[in-house]
């Protein structure tokens, strides 16, 4: 890595100490490549999420054509039975781990930190280095391919099949230890997240007044955190079963292999819900926007989706139901599987509560929102019928099942996460998406869903194993096979519809006004794109749903009135772009934190460490790799922890000393004033005292980001 | 109203599916809602009203949805429902009622938990041992002196007790129609009952992911009548011969020779314990995991190259020459 | 600064938070004093393993030693007596939800069952 | 030395800071927060290794034995160590908020001692253990004791590198009374480990 790509301005060079910060100077550039590599802003970080996972979806998604080519007919030729299993493993890791978990994690970023009125994460470097050791985690995985063969074990990886002696070649390391550093990615994430949401929320925003969305953003949150390091330690047992010899899944040494499958759905069903808690969360902000009415019990809806979190901690026992745990194991967790249903139910109603009555418009967010309702709810039912185990004994391990978890997880999280995307696009890009493309996105996608997945109930009922690669005709299910391959066929048409409409809308330009939607939550009172430092001024919150109690009261008969004069839109109503040289003004003030390479340089140990792991096992020599990671590891983290946050601490006399001559150029640099016209740095210098956080007067309010310090 | 029309066409075409499900036809040999032995049925008997309830809420949240979707469609921009923040009593009402019907539902499931579990017990119970093995199956009938592979051969109308262990990795074992499946995992011994109303030949498979050729271990449950279920048992509890002269003999020279005898047992002439024991081989339809039927030309693709026709097969090409297959073959047809 | 306050946030009282943080801190004779407590508890725990007392009594009994000596650590050397009530919420959560879990998980493989 | 650090001295501030993170809602600061939810989350981290090596004690099916190996008055040693290290280490937070800032790298120091004596006994019982014919591959005791107990000398191990890296900070002047909550937060860290240590050293060690 060199140091900086544009040579600095002079100006810059003369007051720059060269030896701070550590090895690299400070990035400047407030716009390009660079600028997004180095960025600790949790709006681009947000859209960096979303663009790596949409694109690791359509890898999932053309994985999952394969197999449904290959399962089109009987005796089918299109993959071989090795082939099969890789792709069916890459193709469950790849939509769990790297495109909804990620994708949620890009409304996590993004959306969280408007909704509880904050201009960024608690930790925004840590939140970089989240994204970047996500982004190294598939990349590092994907490498598989090229690398000898792709994992082939399961998206579960059982063992013994995954140990050694089954599964002898480096696919199987490859995913232990890419999901290694995607759960690190994820636990740092996880943590970031909660420190915001407890300790940044805007003056007034009670946990009771906080959106529904970041509500469930906050349980997964703590889902994620409490079960990473369970599979954590799985991976590492089996990682050690490899590459020491170790016998934790050797049953010829005693061990038991059904350890490995408690610890894993010890993980796994909470990440279940991990997956589709966000989604709910979306769901429940787009229906009472286009409902007009409040979201139905909010009180409820957030206990409901905290009973759910608990509850999935006790249930994991029913993906086990045919190991032979005997019959009291299998009652109780029958039973606290079948009872997850109530906290669910209620959320179900309470969103159909919501609509009732209202004054619904269908727009394709909404289409999306109510096509969740409908579709989770099959799949919630199918999961019902999983949990009564003794039936399950003939469920589990077929199609029935494989139809239950994509009607949940495609029916459920990717329904209710493009509920998200067309609902809060015009925020993120400033665009229009095109209304009718939307429709026909929307009907293929259901269309197809149902064609594609419906059957598989049948399939799996009428005797087909998941996982063959190959089935015989005698088992006369070629009919449904076929049509549930159509249905995948349809669901790919239906994707690109949307990736046209994405083009076009980028071609196009309809600008978004600040608030599209007529919608209640804090993110719609600002521009369309936010500006850099989110809010000019840190709002303070009455209510729930402050943003609407800010343009409307409620007449005696309970029903909106429009306020006269709405205070509340920083960004006017309807009109997107009479702010902006407003805001500039306003944002010349703003302390944001400034960019940094070291959450990349940090992030890049781990798959380095990560390859000398699996080329250790084979020559010893390659550990020297994993050395090797970890002092980049190491080294960027050290680094990191030298360079201080945009605002430096106050009373560190050697800090502000070594910085002062750069600290007003990097605010100068973040801020927007920046982006126009970068001759302003050297005057922006003089204005800002080195450490003047605390002389800012817009800081220090209850939102304002906290220094970052000498975190981890 | 676009929406409901097409609706209506997807949940005929699903509802024409179940129907198609219900009636279990021959042409569904793995059908699951059509057990045709008591074990089976117990399960069936217990999913068929869960179906039911889960149908009805299905119905009741699809038509809420649809109802709201159509009826209360803004009509024009100016208008404002009232604000309806919950209803305590409502959210009550929709919390109680799901929980109570799964009380229902969980008291005849833990009955039903409860009933399966109970092992089969008595005179007329016959005891086979399964092991699992990458990726064909073995069966032991221990006391009868019987080893055979891929079939499971059983007395119609008795309950057979089945103890399950895996030689290597974790398989299922599942006749869908008999039993639901229960997992055979190395280290552990786990026990299942499976029963036939009629004699008859029954399909099942390997269920739980086992490696590359999980796809191909299948396996046949044999049901007979009772006397030819002992028939069976003494045809197949005798050593088999040994022919000395002609094709066949030549070819059990070769057996040895090629190493075919360290991998497979042949009572009476050889003990490998790798492969399946092929001391009455022709005893069986299928081979192979019930990938092949067991037939002369089937035999000699499989010699040719195993891999090659079952993926990863842990039996290896052995580079046998045509000659020296139909030998072979010669004298695995005297196995009988 | 003035700032609302914050009703519904756990703690939200600056003051009395204040006062936490540096009034009902222990002393260092109080930090020795745990200390010397944890040092007879391990010094117990260690003649009880020697003891020829019931396998299940001893087992019993080191157990809750450990228990004592693990909650006065966190009360005392990590504060948690005297810190923001969210903080131990956390621990106990994480604590609970692992002792659960690994305990159910045991438990279904017969570990504690005679 | 004695010269350096007296001067060094004399640039430390002695007025107390304001607390900048009364500025978040709950009045906790953003990096102890992290850091207890991340005790939180080490709880189950360790609790499946405890629960792992509690499933297989007595599992192996050939030796060495727990009771082969165990040198109960060593180990007790070394936990008393770790125990007191924890002493060490709330007398430096003591310390720093008193402002007491030779104290403070003293007990530092102290603490990162008693650590690194804590894991030398860790790596002579191993290497006894080795010696004795256990390693990783012998039986599932070894993989599940090593397992186990390595992963708790790692969390000591970068214990130490953060206390020296405090102290290193403190004789470079630039760990003052108002950033005391360093260490705070890294003593938290520390007495984790150390109560995660106790229960390791009763349910592996001594429970039968
Ligand atoms: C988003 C992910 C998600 C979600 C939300 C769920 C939700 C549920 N799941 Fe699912 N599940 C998966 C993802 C998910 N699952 C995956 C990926 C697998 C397979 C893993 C693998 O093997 O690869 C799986 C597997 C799985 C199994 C194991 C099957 C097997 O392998 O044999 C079981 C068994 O009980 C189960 C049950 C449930 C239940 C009871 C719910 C409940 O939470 C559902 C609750 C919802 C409702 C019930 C609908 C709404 C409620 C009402 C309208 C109220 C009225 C209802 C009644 C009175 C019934 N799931
Ligand atoms: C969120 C999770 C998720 C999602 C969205 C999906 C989406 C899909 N899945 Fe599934 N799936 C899983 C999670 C998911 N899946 C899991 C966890 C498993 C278990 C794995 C295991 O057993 O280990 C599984 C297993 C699984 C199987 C069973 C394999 C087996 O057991 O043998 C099948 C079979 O049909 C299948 C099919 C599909 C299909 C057709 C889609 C479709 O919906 C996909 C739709 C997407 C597209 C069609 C992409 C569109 C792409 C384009 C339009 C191309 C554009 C190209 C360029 C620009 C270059 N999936
Ligand atoms: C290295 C071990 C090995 C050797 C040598 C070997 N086999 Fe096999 N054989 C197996 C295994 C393992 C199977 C099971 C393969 C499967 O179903 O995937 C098998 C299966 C068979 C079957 C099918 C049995 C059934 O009922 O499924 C026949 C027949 C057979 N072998 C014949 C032979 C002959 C003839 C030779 C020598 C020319 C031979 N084998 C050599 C291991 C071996
Ligand atoms: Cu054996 Cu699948
Ligand atoms: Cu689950």
């Amino acid at each position: 890595m060199t140091t900086v790509l544009e040579p600095p301005t002079p100006d810059v060079l003369a007051t720059t100490p060269v030896e701070d910060a550590g090895l690299m100077r400070r990035p400047t550039e407030p716009q390009g490549v660079w600028s997004w590599i180095t960025t600790v802003d949790h709006k681009r970080i947000g859209i960096l999420y979303g663009v790596t996972a949409f694109i690791f979806f359509l890898a999932g998604g053309i994985e999952a054509l394969l197999l449904r080519l290959q399962l089109a007919k009987p005796n089918g030729t299109v993959l071989g039975a090795e082939a099969y299993n890789e792709v069916f493993t890459m193709h469950g890791t790849t939509m769990v781990f790297l495109v909804v978990m990620p994708l949620s994690a890009a409304f996590f970023n993004y959306m969280m930190p408007l909704q509880i009125g904050a201009r960024d994460v608690a930790f925004p470097r840590l939140n970089a280095f989240s994204y970047w050791a996500f982004l190294f985690g598939g990349l590092f995985l994907y490498s598989s391919f090229l690398l000898g063969g792709a994992p082939d074990g399961g998206w579960f990886g059982y063992a013994p099949n995954t140990s050694i002696v089954f599964s002898p070649g480096h696919g199987i390391d490859f995913w232990v230890y890419g999901l290694q550093i995607l759960g690190i990615a994820s636990t740092v994430s996880a943590v970031n997240f909660i420190v915001t949401m407890l300790n940044m929320r805007a003056p007034g925003m009670t946990l009771m007044r906080m959106p529904i969305f970041s509500w469930m953003t906050l349980i997964s949150s703590f889902l994620i955190l409490f079960a990473m390091p369970v599979i954590t330690v799985a991976l590492f047992l089996l990682s050690f079963d490899r590459n020491f010899g170790a016998n934790f899944f050797n049953p010829a040494a005693g061990g038991d292999p059904v350890l490995w499958q408690h610890l894993f759905w010890i993980f796994g069903h909470p990440e279940v819900y991990i997956l589709i808690l966000p989604a709910m969360g979306m769901v429940s902000e787009v229906l009472p926007v286009f409902s007009r009415k409040p979201l139905f019990g909010y009180p409820v809806m957030v206990f409901s989706g905290i009973a759910i979190g608990f509850m999935g901690w006790g249930v994991w026992v029913h993906h086990m139901f045919a190991v032979g745990l005997g019959p009291v194991a299998v009652s109780a967790f029958s039973l606290s599987t079948m009872f997850i249903a109530v906290p669910t139910g209620v959320k179900i109603f309470n969103w159909i509560a919501t609509t009732w009555k209202g004054s619904l418009k269908l727009t394709t967010p909404m289409l999306f929102a109510m096509g969740f309702i409908a579709m989770f709810t099959i799949g919630g039912l199918s999961g019902v019928t999983h949990a009564v185990s003794p039936h399950d004994r003939q469920q589990t391990d077929t199609y029935y099942v494989v139809a239950h978890f994509h009607y949940v997880l495609f029916g459920g999280a990717l329904f209710g996460i493009m509920a998200g995307i067309y609902y809060w696009w015009p925020k993120v890009f400033g665009t229009m998406l095109d209304e009718r493309l939307g429709k026909l996105n929307f009907w293929t996608w259901f269309v197809g869903f149902n064609l594609a997945f419906g059957p598989m109930h049948l399939l799996g009922l009428q005797g087909m194993p998941r996982r063959i690669y190959t089935y015989d005709e005698s088992l006369g299910l070629d009919f449904w096979n076929m049509v549930s391959t159509v249905g995948a066929f349809t669901i790919a048409f239906s994707v690109l519809v949307f990736m046209y409409n994405i083009w076009r809308s980028h071609k196009r330009k309809v600008k978004a006004p600040a608030d599209p939607w007529d919608a209640r939550t804090l993110e719609w009172s600002i521009p369309s794109p936010p500006p850099h430092y989110n809010f000019a001024e840190i709002p303070t919150v009455h209510a729930l749903d402050e943003f609407w109690h800010r343009k409307y009261t409620e007449d005696d008969d309970g029903r909106p009135v429009r306020v006269a004069d709405p205070q509340g839109g920083e960004g006017g109503d309807d009109d997107p772009d009479h702010d902006d040289e407003h805001h500039d003004d306003e944002g010349h003030g703003i302390h944001m934190p400034s960019p940094s390479y070291y959450p990349l340089v940090a992030a890049f140990g781990l798959p380095v460490m990560a390859y000398g792991m699996v080329y250790g096992r084979s020559s010893g020599q390659s550990y020297v790799v994993v050395v090797l990671g970890a002092v980049i590891l190491l080294a960027g983290l050290f680094a990191w922890a030298m360079e201080p946050s945009a605002e430096p601490e106050e009373h560190d006399h050697e800090m502000i000393e070594a910085h002062s001559g750069e600290e007003p150029v990097l605010v100068a640099a973040g801020g927007p004033a920046a982006l126009e016209d970068g001759g302003q740095e050297s005057g922006e210098k003089g204005g800002q005292p080195a450490g003047g956080a605390s002389e800012d007067p817009t800081d220090g309010g209850g939102g304002g980001p906290a220094p970052e310090g000498s975190g981890p | 109203m676009a929406r409901a029309g097409r609706l209506r066409v997807l949940w005929t075409t699903a509802a024409a599916g179940l129907l198609l499900v219900a009636c279990g036809n021959q042409e569904l040999p793995q059908n699951t809602l059509d057990p045709e032995g008591p074990v089976a049925r117990k399960l069936d008997n217990l999913i068929d009203p869960v179906f039911v309830v889960a149908g009805l809420v299905f119905v009741l949240v699809q038509g809420l949805v649809l109802y709201s979707a159509l009826r209360f469609r803004r009509r024009s921009d100016d208008e404002a429902p009232r604000q309806v923040h919950g209803n305590a009593k409502l959210e009550l009402g929709w919390t109680v009622a799901p929980a109570l019907i799964l009380l229902v539902v969980s008291v005849a499931t833990v009955g039903t938990i409860a009933d399966i579990n109970r092992r089969a017990e008595g005179a007329d119970v016959v005891n086979v041992n399964v092991i699992g093995h990458q990726w064909w199956w073995e069966f032991e009938y221990p006391g009868r002196g019987v080893v055979t592979a891929n079939e499971l051969h059983i007395p119609a109308g008795r309950p057979v007790a089945l103890k399950l262990t895996s030689e290597d990795v974790i398989h299922s074992f599942w006749p869908p129609k008999l039993a639901g499946k229960l997992d055979v995992i190395p280290g552990r011994e786990n026990f299942m009952t499976v029963e036939a109303d009629e004699p008859g030949t029954y399909f099942g498979q390997c269920a739980e992911f086992c490696g590359l050729s999980h796809a191909d271990m299948g396996l046949r449950v044999v049901a007979h009548t009772s006397g030819d279920f002992d028939e069976w048992v003494r045809t197949n509890a005798a050593p088999a011969e040994r022919p000395n002269e002609g094709e066949a003999g030549e070819g059990a020279a070769l057996f040895r020779q090629k190493g075919c005898a360290s991998c497979h047992t042949v009572n009476g002439y050889s003990a490998g314990e790798l492969g399946p024991d092929l001391t009455h081989l022709q005893q069986r339809k299928v081979f192979a995991g019930a990938a092949f039927e067991l037939n002369e030309q089937n035999l000699r693709v499989w010699l040719r190259d195993p891999p090659e026709e079952k993926p990863g097969s842990l039996m290896p090409n052995l580079e046998l020459s045509e000659d020296e297959i139909t030998k072979l073959i010669a004298y695995l047809e005297t196995l009988k | 600064m003035t700032q609302p306050t914050l009703e519904g946030v756990d703690h939200p009282a600056e003051d009395e938070e204040a006062q936490v943080e540096h009034g009902a801190h222990p002393t260092e004779a109080k930090y020795i004093k745990v200390a010397l407590v944890l040092a007879v508890l391990t010094a117990v725990e260690i003649a009880l393993s020697y003891t020829g007392f019931p396998e299940a009594a001893t087992n019993g009994a080191l157990l809750i030693l450990a228990a004592v000596k693990f909650i006065m650590v966190a009360a005392y050397f990590m504060h948690l007596k005297f810190d923001n009530k969210l903080l131990r919420r956390l621990f106990i959560t994480g604590f609970v939800l692992a002792a659960s879990v690994y305990v159910g998980y045991l438990l279904t493989l017969g570990v504690f069952l005679p | 030395m004695a010269t350096k650090e007296k001067s060094l001295a004399h640039e430390e501030p002695v007025t107390p800071a304001p607390e900048h993170h009364h500025a978040t809602n709950t009045g906790l600061s953003n990096e102890k927060l992290a850091m207890w939810a991340f005790l939180g989350s080490e709880c189950l981290l360790f609790g499946a290794l405890i629960s792992t090596y509690f499933l297989y004690r007595g599992r192996s099916v050939s030796g060495p034995t727990p009771e082969d190996v165990y040198d109960i008055p060593y180990t007790s040693v070394s936990s008393f160590v770790l125990l007191m290290s924890s002493l060490t280490m709330v007398l430096a937070l003591a310390a720093i908020q008193r402002g007491d800032y030779r104290r403070l790298r003293i007990w530092l120091l102290a603490t990162a001692l008693l650590g690194a004596s804590f894991i030398a006994g860790q790596v002579y019982e191993f290497t006894s253990f080795i010696r004795e014919g256990l390693t990783i591959k012998t039986n599932l005791f070894g993989s599940s004791f090593f397992v186990l107990t390595g992963f708790h000398g790692v969390h000591v191990t970068l214990g130490i590198v953060m206390l020296l890296s405090l102290w290193n900070l403190s004789l470079r002047g630039s760990l003052t009374q108002d950033r005391s909550e360093v260490v705070e937060i890294a003593g938290l860290y520390w007495h984790f480990v150390d109560v995660v240590w106790i229960v390791i050293f009763t349910v592996v060690y001594l429970v039968k």
